[in-house]
Parts: structure tokens; sequence; C-alpha cells
């Protein structure tokens, strides 16, 4: 057996059987098999014994197992505990009395702690089955639909005035370059006409209070200065709108009127006007005439949804480059990034789909993508694999040779990551049937001469320094999580990694989740993904929503905290401490109440309680004296 | 003469470890699965976070003759409970000066930030946290009989 | 028997100390401690210091002391009690207050029960009494029965009196005392002059204990008067602390607690909040004036009923080292005024 | 401070004392008498006819926040009181902790030019003492001759603390062990503590048994730490504690530890603001992580 290695097993039992309250105590082989399950059951069974410590592996492996099985045989739940001695004891420590020693000790804190501990029961909590989704993208649409069409009503909050995110910026989709609008539309199209989604965009999400199942959230609808009910989309406001200005959707390659839409698929269609730039000259409410659905005194609102579970799904932003700072790019205007280059290349684009290069209109002989910039770089951006750029420019190269036969294509590049269905295939034919040319090697500098882009690089493979003037440049810019949700997760209290993108419950096993209950994560709010995935993943958080709807009611871990009244002197320290508010302040009595459903069990109030009148449901600071003392004795 | 007593390498520490039960705790147990060698110096209490762990505890610890303690929770910024461990960390470093100040040596109160996926620096942590208490020698604080 | 009468200088009063440590005792003296003066063991008689008023200890601390184990748990499960060694103790410089204490003090341990830890401790302690010539502001030992004074010197086996700057009148009170005072090798025999002496020093002492208090007037008051609102005002100031009581040379309440493998007795006080709270949860003095209002009754009510005597000797020790400098002789002499001033008032509960 | 001066104060302070009670806005005044002994004493008034007791002078020790701990239990009581700018940090910090409601308070802010001992000497905490005037009253008496300029805060004089951080860790163990010895726990630090009001102190609760009640070195030595703990970042550094306790403990050079350690640590003075968050229920990212492995 893996613990008797460097434990002597008899002598903890031993130890065991002496020691104050203990009835039982044996060594079993595999307790956590169905026999050995059985004897723990005929022990409780049989001799009215009300508290088990199981001394094996740790309790994250089978604590649920051993307290299941004494719950099943008629005790509480909790009155089971496991003492690890094998993670932490036998498979670490080499000298046997030294380990058998600590392994008593661990059994014999074990013992203390179930002695102490009292029975408990799940709390339950009824569940309001609405969903939110945060994010108007793919992945957030994805996830509305899904929910939706299990039935239940789901709100959709975009901050942006159309839903469809940057896939509707997009021109083809690898690896199968289905265009992308094409296969997204539908998708907006439906959700817009979906009876139980309601899409609220323009809008942010300010505040959330409650707790899963019940969540109350503030959300904030900026004026967008046109009724919604009444636009029709006609445009015809924008033909007469005298003012023009960058157009940020085409990435700046072409101009919008002050009141405009992004593009003209845009859910829901109704125009928005930049109040920025509008100089209210009113033609535009002269044109719509008898509408009237143009309205100035809209103001900023505030709406309060109520709703049981919250996908977040914010997207990401691209990189954004300080200007000048990478290669020339925002000082060189042939020197963009990937996602403008989609707009060149997408027929619904302002070249119409035709490579022309934004300074001079000319179309690219020869043309140099870069990957892997501020991508994989701890110095000057973000450590981590963008992930999907590698195959963004292997489709550019693709479609760049689509549409200029006669052009050149080279990929400076880092390693090729391509792991996908398809994908490494698709690298390859861009390679071999497109002549792309791969230079595996770094950028060292790109300056303008001429009407050329000098390209100074560098292929590791053949060690030789390569130079190429070429006539526009993209750089594969690293992506990041979209603007905004630092903030955001703030206010949610939701965890967020070093980068910023939403961390998930468990990398491996609970990867759609967030770490605060009743937050799912889809898409590249949580890490850098492509389409396929993200769509799997919002999927995947749909069904975990689907799950906890399908139940009327939710059972949480009843170990939350306990005050007494008599002791507590209202100071309001655990209320400011509590990262639930799962603590207030009742001002009649001068006490503070705890709302059991809010208290995830951190113990954070607890411990800075000046009165000691908090404690927390087994694990109380007595359980843990006792514990103390079992450890100092000798 | 009191120094050879635990100039010994057989003197072992007491340390107590107070791990949050979704980072430390997990490391712990990475460390066990990975095979990792470290001295059975340290028994462990697990706690939800480490803003649970009152500084009454570490106290009572060495009033109770332990010879460290080791408080290991979640890195900044990925606690469980949101901000616990920054909490933890902020009482700790007034708790650290004020036993120092009252003259219990301050490494006998260590504090680490240890992953889930942090088997080895677990490993390492413990072993470290042994050897600067072994150095430190037993905790004298109270003697028998001064009670 | 002719009671032996010496007069001796600070020397002669060292010599003394230093043959009573000879023989084996253990001297309890005066002594200055960071410019206080608290009793203590001496090693030498120049560490009894003559000059104070009174210490801020008493006496109490060597015979009823703030912790002392009564019993041991082992590891077998055994229960073992213990008991303070014996130990032949003197106490060198009592002030008379103070020798009445101790007298009350025995009284009350065994009372209803005879206390072997506080007698182990009493024993054949030996008190070497030392008259108080200059009484403070503070102090009203004389209105509190039992022929209590600053000269009184019943309660002590030896007493001294120091009749100018460096000479003692000493003199054997009971036999414990003769016995003693043939360890007095200088010296020399008192006459009358010195006798003069010391009453003109007792009268003058009397003089200047100016505060009158009427104990037979006052249990009555008080006794009748136990709701008054009065209690409730002048324990405003009172902010609950243990002082009055830890330095009462006859307060002598304690707890018992379990620590590890000792059983402890130590030190309580009727001032703390929990003193008398109940297991239940129920406290009868849940209140702050509550708890005064009972260190002042036991003082001059309830001990009076018990035992017919006042507890309180007059020494000035709860006013003078209160932190609100609480006075209890003006709380209990003012009484009677008080009480009728707030006669008409109804205690708020 | 002359003659003319504590007059002057005097006078105004039972004028407002006066016109509170007369007016019903207060149901007493918490102020200072004068005692036969020259010694200055907290005192109550309840009605206008007693204001003449109250005094102001140099010997003006007493924190009176002490006793609005006493009206938590009653919060009807409408209390005027005086107090000192250091009193008024024990004042700010009750009304953070929510144990005093502002509206029932009425702060009698006094301009203090320092307070001395029956010698005459200048208490620690008044030459260490940056408030001369209080940053909070509803009525001051003013004091044109106290020097009212703030304090550089770099300035603050940790000198007393310092000896002992430059002691080694064993002789500071031996000193605070010998000043453990002397302690008789009669808990007189705690109840003149303005913010010692819990309803039962951890020395005596019993299960767990957080510290030993019991006079014990072991017992003392704990008290005096969790006790210096409990107030990290709530004491305001009145040292109450430090002139009641009757075997002279040094309680100030813990609580002024603790005191420097949360200012240099993370730039928090307890009760300058109200509205400011009890220093250990919140955080920042940029708190020191140096001892952190």
């Amino acid at each position: 057996m893996n613990i008797a290695r460097t434990v002597d097993v008899d002598k903890v039992v031993k130890a065991a059987k002496s020691y104050r309250g203990v009835v039982h105590a044996l060594k079993y082989k595999y307790l956590c098999s169905k026999p050995g399950q059985n004897l723990i059951k005929k022990w409780i069974e049989e001799e009215k014994i009300d508290r088990i410590v199981v001394a094996a592996c740790s309790p994250t492996l089978h604590e649920v197992t051993f307290r299941g099985v004494v719950e099943a045989s008629g005790i509480n739940f909790y009155a089971c505990e496991i003492a690890n001695i094998r993670e932490q004891c036998s498979w670490v420590h080499e000298d046997m009395e030294k380990a058998t020693k600590k392994a008593i000790k661990i059994v014999n804190t074990a013992i203390e702690k179930v002695r102490l501990d009292e029975a408990l029961t799940p709390i339950s909590v009824p569940v309001t089955k609405r969903a939110l989704v945060i994010g108007g993208g793919i992945s957030g649409i994805q996830a509305a639909l899904d929910v939706a069409n299990s039935g239940y009503e789901v709100v959709l909050v975009e901050k942006k005035s159309s839903i469809g995110g940057h896939m509707a910026q997009l021109s083809e989709t690898f690896p199968t370059l289905d265009c992308s609008q094409c296969i997204l539309t539908p998708r907006m199209v439906e959700i817009s006409q979906h009876p139980r989604v309601k899409i609220r965009t323009c809008s942010e999400v300010t505040k959330a209070s409650g707790y899963i199942g019940n969540f109350k959230i503030e959300v904030r609808a900026r004026p967008r200065y046109i009724n919604e009910e009444v636009c029709d989309g006609c445009g015809e406001c924008a033909d007469v709108c005298p003012v023009e200005i960058p157009n940020e959707w085409e990435m700046n390659l072409t101009t919008k009127k002050a009141i405009s839409i992004p593009f003209p698929q845009a859910v829901p269609l109704t125009y928005e006007i930049d109040m920025d730039h509008c100089i209210e000259c009113y033609k535009c409410v002269e044109v719509c005439g008898k509408r009237r659905a143009i309205n100035f005194s809209q103001k900023e609102s505030y709406i309060t949804e109520e709703v049981g579970a919250i996908i977040l799904a914010t997207g990401y932003d691209p990189y954004s480059l300080e200007k000048g700072q990478e290669y020339g790019y925002g000082k060189n205007m042939d020197v963009i990034d990937g996602l403008t280059f989609e707009r060149i290349l997408s027929a619904s684009g302002p070249t119409h789909g035709e490579v022309r290069r934004p300074s001079d209109g000319k179309i690219p002989k020869e043309i140099v993508f870069i990957q892997c910039v501020r991508s994989r770089n701890q110095e000057k951006g973000v450590p981590y694999c963008s992930k999907i750029c590698c195959m963004y420019t292997a489709k550019h190269a693709l479609l760049y040779k689509q549409k200029v036969p006669n052009g050149q294509a080279y990929v400076f590049y880092i390693d090729i990551r391509a792991g996908g269905k398809g994908y490494e295939e698709f690298v390859q034919r861009t390679m071999e049937e497109y002549g792309a040319i791969y230079l595996r090697g770094r950028v060292s500098k790109v300056f303008k001469e001429g009407d050329k882009m000098i390209v100074w690089g560098e292929d590791t493979l053949t060690s030789r320094k390569v130079e190429i003037a070429a006539d526009l440049v993209v750089l594969a810019t690293a992506i990041v999580p979209s603007q905004g949700v630092r903030e955001l997760a703030d206010s949610l209290r939701l965890n967020i990694d070093e980068y910023g993108f939403l961390s998930e419950a468990h990398a491996k096993l609970r990867p759609v989740e967030s770490l605060t209950a009743g937050y799912y994560l889809a898409g590249c709010a949580q890490a850098p993904r492509d389409i396929a995935e993200t769509v799997a993943q919002a999927s995947g958080a749909a069904s975990k929503v689907i799950a906890l709807f399908s139940g009327d009611f939710l059972y949480k871990e009843p170990t939350t905290v306990t005050i007494e009244e008599g002791l507590c002197m209202g100071c309001g320290v655990c209320v400011e401490i509590c990262p639930y508010d799962a603590l207030a302040l009742n001002p009649e009595k001068g006490t503070v109440d705890v709302i059991e459903v809010l208290c995830e069990g951190c113990g954070a109030c607890v411990s800075s309680c000046i009165c000691r009148a908090i404690q927390m449901k087994n694990l109380t600071d007595r359980q843990i004296f006792e514990m103390i003392e079992v450890i100092g004795r000798n | 003469m009191r120094k050879k007593e635990f100039d010994s390498i057989d003197w072992e520490p007491k340390i107590i470890g107070f791990l949050c039960k979704w980072c430390s705790y997990a490391g712990a147990d990475l460390a066990g699965s990975s095979r990792l060698i470290y001295p059975p110096s340290i028994n462990i209490i697990r706690v939800p976070c480490t803003s649970r762990i009152k500084p009454h505890f570490v106290v009572k610890a060495f009033a109770t003759g332990i010879d460290g303690v080791l408080i290991s929770g979640c890195h900044p910024g990925s606690c469980h409970y949101v901000n616990g461990n920054y909490k933890a960390r902020r009482r700790f470093s007034v708790l650290r000066r004020l036993i120092e100040f009252m003259g219990i040596d301050p490494r006998r109160l260590q504090m680490s930030w240890v992953s889930a996926s942090e088997g080895f620096k677990w490993a390492d942590v413990v072993r470290k946290a042994t050897e600067e208490i072994r150095q430190l020698g037993p905790n004298r604080l109270f003697i028998e009989g001064e009670t | 028997m002719v009671t032996e009468k010496k007069v001796i200088d600070d020397e002669g009063l060292n010599q003394f100390v230093s043959a009573l440590i000879q023989h084996g005792y253990a001297v309890i003296a005066p002594t200055i401690k960071a410019d206080r003066v608290f009793y203590g063991v001496v090693e030498k008689g120049s560490e009894f210091v003559r000059e104070y008023s009174n210490a801020q200890n008493s006496p109490k601390d060597f015979l009823f002391p703030r912790m002392e184990e009564i019993l041991r748990f082992t590891d077998d499960e055994t229960v073992v009690e213990t008991f303070p060694k014996a130990v032949k103790r003197v106490f060198l410089g009592v002030r008379p207050c103070d020798a009445m204490a101790i007298k009350h003090l025995d009284k009350l341990f065994n009372w209803d029960y005879a206390d072997t830890h506080y007698n182990k401790r009493r024993g054949d302690a030996v008190l070497i009494g030392l008259a108080c010539n200059t009484p403070k502001s503070s102090c009203f030992c004389t209105s509190l029965g039992g022929g209590l004074g600053p000269h009184h010197k019943k309660n002590v086996d030896m007493m001294l009196t120091k009749l100018d700057r460096s000479s003692y009148l000493i003199e054997a009170v009971s036999e414990l005392g003769e016995a003693l005072i043939s360890l007095l090798e200088c010296g020399v025999l008192a006459t009358s002059s010195h006798d003069e002496k010391a009453l003109e020093l007792r009268e003058n002492a009397e003089k200047m204990i100016t505060k009158r208090l009427n104990l037979d007037e006052t249990f009555k008051v008080m006794d009748d008067n136990f709701d008054s609102a009065y209690w409730k005002t002048v324990a405003r100031k009172c902010i609950g602390c243990g002082i009055c009581t830890y330095l009462c040379p006859t307060c002598h309440c304690f707890d018992i607690q379990d620590e590890g493998l000792f059983r402890l007795r130590f030190w309580d006080s009727c001032q703390f909040a929990l003193y008398s709270k109940h297991a239940s949860g129920h406290n009868p003095r849940d209140q702050p004036h509550k708890r005064f209002r009972n260190r002042v009754y036991h003082k001059f009510v309830y001990f009076k009923k018990n035992l017919d005597e006042a507890l309180c000797v007059g020494c000035g020790r709860c006013k003078t080292y209160c932190p609100s400098k609480v006075d209890i002789f003006k709380i209990v002499s003012e009484a009677e005024a008080g009480i009728s001033e707030y006669r008409s008032v109804e205690i708020p509960k | 401070m002359r003659a003319s001066e504590t007059n002057d104060m005097t006078g105004k302070i039972r004028q407002i004392s006066r016109s509170l009670l007369e007016a019903k806005e207060a149901d007493y005044v918490i102020g200072y008498e004068l005692e036969t002994d020259g010694s200055v004493c907290p005192v109550f008034i309840d009605c206008p006819e007693e204001v003449e007791k109250l005094v102001w002078n140099d010997r003006c020790i007493h924190n009176l926040a002490s006793f609005l701990k006493k009206t938590i239990d009653d919060g009807e009581s409408r209390v005027a009181i005086v107090s000192k700018g250091c009193d008024v940090k024990s004042i700010v910090a009750l009304l953070q902790e929510g144990q005093i409601v502002r509206d029932k308070i009425k702060v009698l802010g006094v301009d203090c030019s320092g307070q001395r001992d029956e010698k005459g000497n200048l208490l620690l905490k008044c030459k260490l003492c940056r408030d001369h005037r209080p940053l909070l009253y509803d009525s001051l008496i003013a004091n044109e001759r106290v020097d009212v300029r703030e304090f550089d805060v770099d300035s603050v004089d940790y000198s007393e603390v310092e000896d002992v951080e430059k002691m080694s860790v064993e002789e500071r163990l031996r000193f605070w062990k010998e000043e453990a010895e002397k302690c008789i726990r009669c808990y007189a630090c705690r109840e003149v503590c303005p913010l010692c009001y819990c309803v039962e102190c951890f020395t005596d609760q019993n299960l767990p048994k957080y510290v030993p009640s019991t006079p014990s070195i072991k017992g003392n030595f704990l008290w005096l730490l969790m006790r210096t703990f409990d107030l990290a970042g709530r004491c305001t550094g009145c040292m109450e504690c430090d002139r009641v306790c009757p075997v002279d403990i040094p309680l100030h050079l813990l609580n002024r530890k603790a005191i420097k350690d949360v200012a240099t640590l993370f730039g928090y003075e307890a009760g300058r603001n109200p509205s400011e968050k009890p220093l250990l229920a919140v955080f920042s990212e940029e708190d020191p992580d140096e001892f952190i492995k």
C-alpha cells in the first residue's frame, strides 16, 4: 500500500485506538472501495458511531465519497473528516519513524476537528431562471441562443451599438474560408427575433449584487439619441448628415457620418449619434420627419435586471500598439494590423475586397506578415501566445494570393502553432499551393524607402539576413482582454489573471466556470481562442446555466459563518471585509446579520472580528485551537 | 549548552502550516503526488482562505511551544475569495512586526504564496522554513513551569 | 508579664532584619521598585524603606497571591492536590490598617470554610507593625471600628514606632513577638520619655485624620437604600477596572481555571462584568453601577451583617490608585445626603 | 498655562455647557473638575446649576472619550463632552466603528497646549502631540496662544519605540517578560481604553481560551501582545492605558509600536477620519510583502 511505505500504519492504528473518544480504529487497504465503504456503514449502523475519521489520501480526492457514505449510513454528511496521511505525509517523507509520528498527529487533529463538527444541512436557494449574457460577440450570441432555446429568458448586454463583435469585421474564417458575415448574420437575426432574448445594446453592466440563482444586475444604457422602436434603419439621416468622422469599425480606413450604424446588417438596425462630433444642425431630425425617431433629449438610464446566472463573453481587443513604436506602425500608413487587413480583404469593406494598400490604394505586390507582434514577448508585450495569429496570418497570405496571384507573401514567424482540425493542412496549403514564403525569425526593423517598406529580418533556419522591399506590412498583433474588463471584474467580484483575462474555477475540470458561483465564461474573455473554440465554450457555459436552471433550488455548502449577537458590537469591520456583501448592519439591533445564502465561507470576517462574535461553522476558533494543541503536544 | 541541544541534526522543529485549501493545500497535495521529499517538521491545518487565519492562532501556536508557523495561500490576484490573501498579508505584516518587537524572532512566522500547481515550490518552502527555524532552535518563549 | 520595650536606631533595625533572615525567616517589607513602594522579600535590612505612608500593594499579596496552583493533573490521569511550601514569614513595616486587613482575611478564609492554601501561607507569619505618624489625606482608619488608628497595635506581634529621625521604639505585642524580640541584640531599654514621645506622635497622627464616618449610621442608610439612584450617579466616573479590588488589602475574590496540567486559582474582581455572569447567561450585576455598588456594600454592609465589622480599613489605596480618583470615603460619608436627594428618583433598570 | 487662559477657557466651557443643558440639547456634560488635592478628575454635569464644577487647566489628563463607551448601551442619551485634540481622535475612531452616533454627541473641543503630571512635567503624549486643536468639534474653546499648526508627519518621534527596537530579540523578550511579570490583570488598561468595548474580552472567553486569564508570565505576555494587536490601526495614542497601569507597564511602547508600523507600512493613522475604512478590513495591492516567499 502506498501509505505503508513510510508510515507504520499499525502504529497509527494503535495510537488512534487509545485516543480520547475513539471507539474503532482499523487498517484497511482500499477504504474507498465498495467493501471498505460497507465497513464504515456497518460500524455506523450497528455500533451507533457518530463520527468518522478516514486517514487516507487528500480530502480533495475522496472527502465527498466518504461523507456520502456516512450520510447514506444515517449520520450527517459533515460527521466525517479526512486525515491526509498520503499526499502530505507518506509520499513526502522518508524517515519512517518521523513520518509515522506525523501521521499520528494528522489523525489526532482530524479527530479533534470531527469531535466538534456539527451536523449541517446544505442551504437551499430558489433560482431565478433567467440568464444575463455580457457581450454580444459570437460567444455571447451562441450562449444566449443556447440558453434561450432551452426555454429560459436571456438578457444580452452589449456595450457597442450593434451585436456581432469582432467576427462581423472579419472577411473569411479559417480553415474553411466561409464568409464570416455570412455565417454570423443569420445568428444575429435569429437572436434578434428570439422571443426569449432581450438585447440591450449601448449598455454596460455597472453593478451586481446577490448571488448564484439570485442576482440583481444594474445595467447602464448610454443614450444613442435614436428611438430604437421607431428607427427603421433607412439611413436617410446619414445621407444628409454633414459631419464625417473616422470609422473605427472599418479600422479608420474610411469615414462615417456623425449619425451612423457600424455595418449594414447591424442588430438592432438602429442608428446612433456620436455626440462628440454632432454639430446639432438637426438635418437628420428634418429628414426623419414624422417618424420622429431622433431624440436629442435622451439621457443615460439605469435598468435593474434580475437573473440567476451570468455568462461573461466580453471578448478581446487587439493589442493597441503605441504610435511609431513597432515597425513604424501608426507613422507609416502601410504598416497595419491584422484586423485592418481583414477589412481590406472583406467584400463589404472599404475596398470591396480588393487588396489595396491604405496610403495610395496601390495593389501591393510584395506583402510581409509579421507574427507574434507583442505576443510571447515578456519585455514589451504579453508573455502568452495569442493563439489565433498563426492561423489568421496563413489565411491572410492565402486570401492575398487568391486575390493578387502575381503577388508574393512573406511570413515571419517564431513557431507555427496550427493545432486544430484542418489547421495544419491549411497552413501547408498556404505555403505549398499559394507559395507564401515562411521565414523563421524575428523582424528587426521596418523602414520606409520611397514607396516601399524595407523589412530587415533574419531567417534563423539558414542564418541569413533577409531584406524585403514590401508594399504592405501586416502585423499579427497580440490579443488582450477587452477594455473595461478589469472594472467589470471588480464590480462583479470576479477573479482575473495577471493579464486581465477572467479566471476559470479550475484549469482542467471547471474551464467554463468562474470561481465566483453563478458566473460562467465564454470565448476570449477567458483566454485567446478562435471562433470554433469560442462557440464550443459558449455552448459549454450555456449548458452549465441550463443545468443550473433545471432545478428549482440550489444547494450551497453550509460551512458559512454565524454571528453571536450577544457579542457583536456592530463595528462593521466584517461588513467592510466581506467580499460578498453577506454581512449587513442591522441598525435596529446595532448588530450584524449574516445573509447566509451570500456567504461563501472564506472566513475573512471571522478573523477580522475584534469582538470574536463571528464563528465559522465546522471550522471554529475552538476547533483550530484544539488542533494546534494536538500538534504542539509531544 | 543550549546550542548543542538543537545543533543535533535530529532535532526537528515543530511547524504548523495554515494552508488555504484552494491553492497551497492543493500545491502540497501536488508535492505529494510528485513524490517530492521534504522534512516531516510541518503539520498542516487546512483553512478555506488565509484570511480565515486569526493572529490568535499564530500566537496560540507559539504559546503551545510550536517552533514556527507557516501561512500559505494563493498568489496575489488569484484568491478564490477575490482578495482574502491581500487581507491576510496586511494582518500578518502587522503581527510579524509586533511579535518581533516583543522578542519573538519574526522568522518563526513565515508566509508564502504557493499555487495549486507549485508542488515544487511548496516542498522548497517547507525545506527552507524548516532549515531557518532549525537554525533558530527551539521556541523558548515560555519555559515549562512559567505558567 | 512585662512587655519588653526597646529603642533602636536604623542600624539596629538592619541588624534585626539580618537576625530574622539568619533564623530562617523570609522577611517581607516595603521596598522601592521604580519609584513606587511595594511589599517585597528583602535580603538585607537596608532594603526595607521606612519613609513611606503605605506600600502600593498590601501583605495580602503574600498570603493570598494573585495566582497559585491548587492541583495538578498528571499524565496517568490522577489528580494531585498541591499546597504552598511552608515558609516562615515576617511581615515587617505593616501599617495598622494592613494589620487589621490581615485579621479580616484570617476571619474570611476561616469563616464558613477553612481555606488550606491561605492558612498554610498565613501559618505562623509574624507581623511587625510600623506606626503611622503621618497619615495621608486619603486615610480614614479611625472611623472603621475595632479601635483601629494610626498607632493601633492589637493585630500585630511586634510594633515599631518611629520616634525621630533614626530611633524606633520596638515592643513585643504577642507571645510570638516576645519570642522574636529576643533576637534583638542591640538597642536600649525604652524609658517613659520614649513612651510619652510615642503617645504624642500617636495623638498627632490621629489628629491628622480628619475624615470621620459613623459606621452604624452608614450601615443603616445603605442597607435601607440599596436601590437608590445615588449609586448610579456616584458610579459614573468608575471605569470598571479591578485596581481598587486588587490593591485593596481585604478584597479576596478569586477564580479557578485549568491551564494545561494545572488548576490555578487567581484573583478575580467583582468590578468585572463577567464576574457575576451565570452559566445561564443571566447577569444580576449587568451594569457598571451595580458592580460598583457591590464593592461599596461588601465593605460597609455585607461584611458587617456577616461578621459585624466593616471590611474597609481606611487605607485609601482604592482612591489613590483609581484612574478616576473615585473616593469611597466621600461616597459612603455623603450617602445619607445623596440618597435623600435621589429618593424621589426611580432608578432605571 | 497662564491663569488668565485657564480662567478664560474654564468660563467658556461653563458657558457653553450651561446653554446646552438649559436648551436641553445635551442630557449631561462630561468634563473635568478640580479635586481637593489639586488634581483634576472626570465629572458628570446633569443640570445648569452644576456647571460651576467644570474646569480647564493643564492637569486635564483623562481622555473623557472613555466614558462614551458607557453610552453605547443607552443609545438615547445626548452627551456633551469636553475634548482635547487627542481625545477627539478617540471620538473619531468610535464614530468610525459605529459605536456612537454623531448627532448625539456634542464635542466641546478645547485647544490644548499640553497636559502635565503632578510634578509639572509635560506628558509624553503631549510631547508627541500634533493635534493641539481638535480636528472635529461642535464648539471650539480656542486658545490663541496654542500652536495649532499641522505637524509634519515625517517628523513624528518614535525614539522610545526605536530604543526597544534596537535591542536584540533575546533582550526584548527578557524586557517584555519582566514587564509581563508585573501585570496583575486588573484590566485598567482595557477598561480605560475608549476602543476596548467588547462585551466579552478575548481574555475572558473560554471556548477557546484565546489567552490564559491567569496573571502568569505567559498569560500576561499574551494579553499584552494580543491586546496590542487588536488595537493596531485603531489606537489613537491617548496613552490612557499607560497612565492608569498600577504597575507601570510601558503600554505606550506597544501601542506606539503598532502606530508606527501601520503608519510606515500603510500610511494609516487612526482617528483622523470618521468615514475612513478600518485598516485591517481593506488592503492595497501595493502593501509590503517583503516577508512573503
